[in-house]
């Protein structure tokens, strides 16, 4: 493939971030707005392109026809530093099934929002947010970022644009940077993905010094032709045994290789939320909505899964290290969802629903091996990722939407805006059904497949990520119907009554909405897999319904169906049931509605643990003991200098009885001497 | 003499010097400043081409555009220059910074003074950077040490004398460890009966110096340069030091002068003693291990901005030495880099901090806030600095710390395996200092209304710090240049002796 | 009996001996310069004395006592000059009280 | 062998420069005390005559005591008031100083008396012609004394622009 497209995909946001950056506050609003979506329109124009071309082509350097299997290929690889002269960081980009899905995504979405920003982004007299282009600034460097993040040829590519999507995150985050909350969320949103990212660099320089390498082409694939590889277990396994052969293989009782792919998966854990280190997810929700539709909801936090996938052929090789990935996901999946149950902001509710769906992909990548399925969890992994960021951020977007016509972040605020709102309901209403896997819809097919990759593995997850699903289907339509129902909505004196958002804002949901409907009958078993082998013979429309498996599919039905009738009961019609169940589980309730006191934990840690046992400390220590004894030498010294001092007094009679003393001593030496 | 470009390093200064002395009011004593200071980048930027030029060329000489003028027979001290990659990058930093620290102090009081020890103090590190010559290295060394005491007392804030006295004496302290040294060496340059020299070069070439003789020379010559370089537990001349220097000294200071350090620990101490640079490096990494972790604690709860930034430099410049002990090609690259990175970098934050310093007269970020509304270009440029120091690929600090901790990851033994996972952790604590003072200064509400008059730069603050940026920003983007300029120097010969 | 050297230097050191008996004991800022005199007196003989018996063809002696001369006469007049000085400011010339400018 | 009348010139002069000086040292009146330091300074004087140096006697008489000594009358004059006694010494410093002094002539006078015998030369020689003394004084060669004469006239000059300029009145 010729490398003109691909690096226009990347170049230009680049440059929409320099010229916004640069230039941007002398557009004006309009023209930045265009100027912004009509760049990332173009990207992912391309991006399609090239998703189309990789998958359908049928091009050698994209798939094997003979045995139906998918290649990488390295569309360009620029050295960019070289630390020796195997250990090289090149900027490059890879296409293959995932990077070529991820193109797919995040141009989709960031189109959709920047489209949907120029509505968002002013009030409802028209005036536009002030550091409107700057907005639009960030949201280019986002989406560079992030298109370089998945495009990444080796390791360390990745890690660099790991850290700008987490810079780019930093400063949408903070976008509202007078409002003090929003500057601590966005602190700390960027501290802890930073103490992930130790983790995460931690394991590339162990892997890259066992392995001399940082391509991912050379962890994972074997090269058939010049630029174009193959995933191949064989690589891993060598990988595998250099390390075993190497002179130290085991630390502290792990191999060394469980240690990297452990600590790489930290770096996963922080940017995709995964507890304990989700906290900075629902407070990240203080940036503007269509920021977290993007970012935390639909590209960045899914990075982790991202990497995970990249690197699969190699956790293969270490059974713990998935182990690992299966049990943070599960935990991780029912605390957010029960967490998701108690909260009242509509973002927060949204937020936490966000890390239980990560934590279904990682579960799912956990739960992957080739023997199930052709590695049908890698697949559906994938697929929940493809279809989670559609109705994710169309659940986001919905929320923005309502924010922005209410003015308020908490559904109490709201209540049963279905008639002032008509499209934002139903979108919403597709989103949530979507989310809580009612058939047709794109979440039905994805989650199930996760399901059934999860029985493949053990009945103990599979049980318990039924009842995350369940849970999800609660609480997601508890959400819709406090939102949209309950009792009718109060307009406050002397407001208008709240009503759907102009065209750029609406426009987004609607496809959103439709995709949502439709995403799940994409033959992703096809598309992608772990190994780049098709799973079908042959693909149609309704290859998703045939491949399902049917037991699975319909106790899961059954589940949601189940939760989505509970919460009609208990939240269609304004009834004292919710706060009687409140009262019978105080305990349980008042822990979930404090997110299990995590923020708590880690205020503890920094503020008292961190800066007021270490820095402080410290501090105190050198400017009281290091420079203390500086100044206490300097203190010595004048004070010794001011006693010697005495001895030249100036005074003439004593200078000369010294010296008199002392000639006598030495006429009486040198006589003693001569006699 | 004049033919040979590199004594026009120390030649364009002291031009300026002159110049100075004659100019008759502020304009003409700036159109000096700006002249020179374009005429040195100018200078440097020329090297760099004609140096790449020749080594393109094939020159393999370890150095290039060598020469020697004795000027102290009895003694064989000569004016002995030459360069190679790492001094001609160091030349560049300086270069820079001294233009940017020219349009810093455009406003300053009795500017004719101020930029006349400034610039001697840049003869100095010019002249210290072109020489192979000990003594010679030397006394440039001590003609840009002493200056910073007047330009501290005279133009500096707060208490000014004291840390003047402190900086000054504990530098000159350092310098006797050195000096100590020095001639440690010197008595050792040559075997039994040859013609002893003080020429680097041939000091590496005869390699006489005996192993017992390297463990007594090479700490007190690595303290000795480590003072300048802020290693703990010789670093509190610098939180002091930099809290009370003007602009432009905080600028030069920060940004040249501790380099001065670092390239005198690799260039002198790792460079001459080899040996004992691998026998003892222990000791050293674990200071300087501590000083990158401590450093960077202390800067969490610092409150004067510049008190912050001097413990991060503290952090970083322990990076650097941390680096160079490591001994291998890629950590000394990484560790050059450091110093190049940071020099810039702190620079600029030490440029933003006085521009803002001498708006609000006010440096402690509890009585700060919002002030990115205020001025957004001081703003843009403090955040873009904090961004560099806490390691954002694009910008310089990502590229040098990444460097070091692979070169640093080389040494597979469970000691250097603990303390550089200690020196990686610090991206973490500097992500909390960086991020903190951030917050509190630039963001939030505007804290103080007296701060809703102040205005943002004028231009030529905006020129010095569009210059430290875009120069963060190029190693950032295009390190692989700058990289390889500086890696050709690592020559397998200076791990020869100790078999590396 | 012959007049030889000894008989002319132990005269000189006596006198050199009160000189620095007096500038111990003395307070009188006058009578120290007195007690100098007398040293500097005692040190002119030597030189005369060593000329004459140990190098008669030669001045060197002579000159330098004559130099002595001339310089102790200089350095009288700058301390009396002084000592003056001092004594208007403080109306003494006592040694123990002029303490103003030490250190 | 010296003449008996030598020896006698001898034993006065001595006398008078023993006696003098420690009287100049030992009186409470300091108008007295640069009296007795004239006086020694005359025997001084006279010593050299007795050596056979006339000029370095005549220079001894002419400033020594004809100027020095006048400037200390003149400043004892200025600084104290007629008939004031100086204060007397504390005995303990008193007895120090003198056995200082006396420790002093005794190890030196010990060195020397003990070494007698080395200094047994007698006076020979000539005096001095002036006209050799002036070509000397004045000549740059070996032995000549341009150099020191002209450095002493500056010093002079010095001393008496600085005599000038600290005892002036402000």
């Amino acid at each position: 493939m010729e490398p003109v497209i691909p690096i226009i995909i990347l170049a230009l946001p680049l440059t929409m971030f320099l010229v916004l950056g640069l230039f941007g506050h002398k557009m004006k609003h309009p023209v930045a707005g265009v100027l912004g979506t009509a760049g990332m329109g173009v990207t992912m124009v391309l991006a399609y392109i090239t998703a189309f071309t990789y998958f359908f082509s049928g091009n050698p350097e994209f798939i094997d026809a003979d045995t139906h299997t998918r290649l990488q290929a390295i569309v360009f690889n620029v050295d960019w530093l070289a630390f020796t002269d195997s250990l090289v960081i090149r900027l490059g980009f890879l296409l293959d099934p995932i990077s070529a899905l991820l193109l797919v995504v995040i141009t989709t979405i960031s189109f959709m929002v920047h489209l949907y920003s120029n509505g968002y982004m002013r009030d409802h007299h028209g005036v536009w947010e002030t550091g409107f282009q700057r907005f639009y600034a960030f949201l280019s460097l986002f989406s560079f970022s992030m298109l370089g993040l998945v495009v990444a040829t080796n390791i360390f590519q990745m890690y660099i644009f790991w850290e700008l999507v987490g810079a780019s995150s930093y400063l949408l985050i903070g976008f509202y940077y007078t409002k003090p909350s929003a500057v601590s969320a966005s602190k700390k949103a960027f501290i802890v993905t930073r103490f992930a990212d130790l983790g995460f660099l931690l394991g590339i320089l162990v892997l890259s010094f066992y392995t001399g390498t940082f391509n991912f082409t050379d962890f994972t694939s074997t090269e058939v032709a010049e630029g174009v590889y193959r995933v191949s277990e064989g690589t891993a396994e060598g990988i595998r045994a250099m390390i075993q052969n190497s002179a130290a293989p085991m630390f502290m009782g792990a191999s060394v290789l469980t240690w990297a792919l452990v600590l790489i998966f930290m770096g996963g854990m922080g940017k995709s939320a995964m507890m304990p280190l989700h906290i900075w997810l629902p407070d990240a929700m203080e940036g503007p909505t269509p920021v977290s539709a993007l970012i935390h909801a639909a590209t960045m936090v899914v990075a982790g899964v991202y990497l995970v996938a990249r690197l699969f052929p190699l956790y293969l090789m270490e059974e713990a290290s998935l182990n690992i990935i299966v049990v943070v996901g599960a935990l991780t999946a029912l605390y957010a969802a029960m967490v998701a149950c108690t909260q009242i902001d509509i973002k927060r509710v949204l937020a936490f629903s966000t890390i239980s769906q990560i934590a279904f992909m990682m579960v799912s990548l956990g739960v992957a091996r080739p023997e199930f399925h052709h590695g049908l969890g890698y697949m559906a992994g994938m697929f929940h990722l493809f279809t989670h960021a559609m109705f994710k951020a169309l659940l986001f977007l919905c929320a923005g939407a309502l924010i922005h016509a209410i003015g308020s972040n908490d559904y109490t605020a709201m209540h049963g805006l279905r008639k002032h709102m008509p499209i934002t309901h139903i979108t919403f209403l597709i989103g949530c059904l979507a989310i809580a896997g009612i058939i047709p819809f794109a979440g039905f097919f994805s989650k199930d497949e996760i399901l059934t990759a999860t029985l493949g593995h053990s009945t103990l997850w599979y049980v318990w990520m039924s009842l995350v699903a369940g849970l999800t289907a609660f609480y997601m339509f508890r959400l819709y119907y406090l939102i949209f129902w309950w009792k009718e909505h109060k307009v406050p004196a002397g407001h208008h009554a709240p009503h759907d958002q102009p065209w750029t804002m609406t426009l987004p949901l609607v496809i959103l909405a439709v995709v949502s409907c439709l995403a799940g009958f994409v033959p992703f078993g096809n598309l992608v897999t772990w190994n780049g082998e098709e799973m079908f013979e042959s693909v149609s429309f309704i290859t998703n319904l045939k491949a399902l498996d049917w037991t699975v599919a319909s106790v899961s039905l059954a589940v949601a169906v189940v939760a989505i009738l509970l919460a009609t009961v208990m939240y269609k019609k304004e009834n004292p049931l919710p706060s009687k169940m409140k009262n019978a589980l105080p305990a349980l309730w008042r822990w979930c509605h404090h997110r299990f006191y995590w923020d708590e934990l880690y205020m503890f840690i920094t503020h008292k643990i961190i800066f007021g046992c270490i820095s402080k400390p410290i501090a105190w220590f050198d400017r009281h003991i290091v420079d203390g004894t500086m100044d206490g030498i300097a203190y010595v010294v004048q004070r010794s200098s001011y006693a010697i001092r005495t001895l030249q007094s100036g005074n003439i009679q004593k200078y000369v009885w010294v010296y008199l003393i002392g000639a006598l001593l030495l006429g009486a030496v040198t006589a003693v001497c001569l006699m | 003499m004049f033919s040979n470009i590199l004594i026009y390093f120390v030649i364009i200064p002291l031009l300026m010097l002159a110049g100075f002395a004659l100019c008759r009011n502020d304009k003409q004593i700036r159109a000096v400043a700006v002249t020179g200071s374009i005429a040195l980048m100018a200078l440097s930027a020329w090297l760099l081409v004609d140096y790449l030029a020749l080594r393109k060329a094939g020159e393999t000489a370890e150095m290039l555009y060598t020469g020697s003028w004795e000027w102290f027979g009895p003694l064989n001290i000569c004016l002995a220059v030459g360069v190679d990659g790492v001094s001609i990058a160091m030349l560049i930093l300086s270069s820079i910074i001294v233009f940017a620290g020219s349009f810093a102090s455009w406003k300053i009081d009795n500017a004719r003074h101020f930029f006349m020890w400034l610039l001697l103090l840049s003869t100095g590190v010019f002249g210290f950077f072109i020489t192979v010559d000990l003594f010679t290295m030397f006394m440039f060394y001590e003609v840009a040490l002493i200056p910073m005491y007047l330009l501290i007392g005279q133009w500096g804030t707060g208490r000014k004398e004291y840390s003047a006295m402190k900086l000054t004496l504990m530098l000159m302290g350092g310098s006797a460890f050195l000096m100590l040294s020095l001639i440690g060496i010197y008595y050792h340059s040559a075997p039994e009966g040859g013609q002893l020299t003080w020429n680097i070069l041939e000091i590496s070439q005869n390699a006489s110096i005996s192993k017992d003789w390297q463990y007594f020379l090479f700490p007190m010559c690595f303290v000795g340069f480590g003072v300048l370089g802020a290693m703990f537990p010789f670093h509190t001349w610098s939180p002091d030091g930099h809290a009370c220097a003007p602009t432009a000294v905080s600028m030069l200071h920060a940004g040249v002068l501790m380099k001065l350090g670092g390239y005198g620990c690799f260039r002198v101490a790792m460079y001459l003693m080899p040996e004992a640079a691998n026998d003892l490096a222990w000791i050293f990494l674990i200071l300087t291990g501590v000083s990158v972790v401590y450093g960077a604690f202390s800067a969490c709860v610092q409150t004067d901005l510049k008190y912050i930034n001097a413990y991060s430099s503290v952090s970083h410049c322990g990076m650097v030495l941390f680096a160079i002990l490591m001994i291998n090609t890629t950590a000394l690259t990484g560790a050059i880099m450091q110093m190049l990175s940071h020099g810039l970098m702190t620079a600029l934050f030490f440029a933003l901090i006085g521009m803002i310093y001498g708006r609000t007269h006010t440096r402690d970020i509890r009585l700060m806030g919002g002030l990115m509304k205020i001025m957004p270009f001081l703003g843009v440029g403090y955040v873009i600095a904090g961004m560099a120091s806490l390691g954002l690929p694009g910008l310089s600090g990502f590229v040098a710390e990444m460097t070091i901790f692979v070169g640093s990851f080389e040494h597979a033994d469970m000691f250097h395996r603990t303390f550089t996972v200690i020196a990686c952790s610090s991206i973490v604590i500097t992500a909390v200092y960086i991020l903190r003072v951030v917050g509190k200064l630039l963001f939030g509400p505007v804290q103080d209304e007296h701060h809703l008059q102040l205005t943002d730069a004028t231009w030529w603050e905006r020129l010095s710090v569009i210059t430290l940026i875009v120069s963060v920003a190029a190693i950032g983007c295009f390190p692989n240049f700058f990289e390889s300029l500086i890696k050709f120097t690592f020559s397998p010969e200076i791990f020869r002796a100790i078999g590396l | 009996m012959e007049i030889t050297m000894l008989y002319y230097l132990i005269p000189s050191l006596i006198m050199f001996c009160c000189g620095v008996y007096g500038f111990i004991t003395r307070r009188n800022m006058i009578a120290i310069l007195i007690s100098l005199e007398l040293m500097l007196n005692s040190v002119d003989i030597n030189f005369a004395v060593f000329n004459r018996f140990l190098f008669p063809g030669e001045l060197e002696g002579m000159f330098f006592t004559l130099f002595a001369i001339g310089i102790a006469a200089a350095e009288t007049a700058l301390a009396i000059a002084i000592i003056i000085n001092v004594f208007r400011v403080s109306e003494k010339i006592d040694v123990s009280d002029v303490t103003k400018m030490k250190f | 062998m010296e003449s008996v009348g030598s020896i006698i010139v001898y034993v006065v002069i001595a006398l008078a420069l023993v006696v003098c000086s420690v009287l100049a040292v030992t009186t409470r009146k300091i108008l007295r005390a640069a009296t007795y330091l004239l006086f020694s300074l005359f025997a001084t004087a006279a010593l050299y005559f007795k050596l056979d140096y006339e000029f370095l006697g005549a220079v001894q008489i002419a400033v020594y005591a004809g100027g020095i000594v006048v400037l200390f009358v003149f400043s004892i004059l200025l600084t104290s008031h007629p008939g004031d006694n100086s204060a007397k010494l504390a005995s303990k410093k008193r007895v120090y100083g003198l056995a200082g002094a006396l420790a002093m002539l005794a190890v030196a006078g010990y060195s020397l008396v003990s070494r007698a015998s080395f200094l047994t030369a007698t006076a020979t020689g000539e005096n001095p012609v002036m006209e050799e003394i002036g070509m000397k004084l004045m000549g740059s060669g070996h032995g000549e004394y341009l150099l020191p004469f002209e450095a002493i006239s500056v010093l002079l000059l010095a001393c008496i622009i600085g005599g000038v300029v600290i005892a002036r009145k402000r």
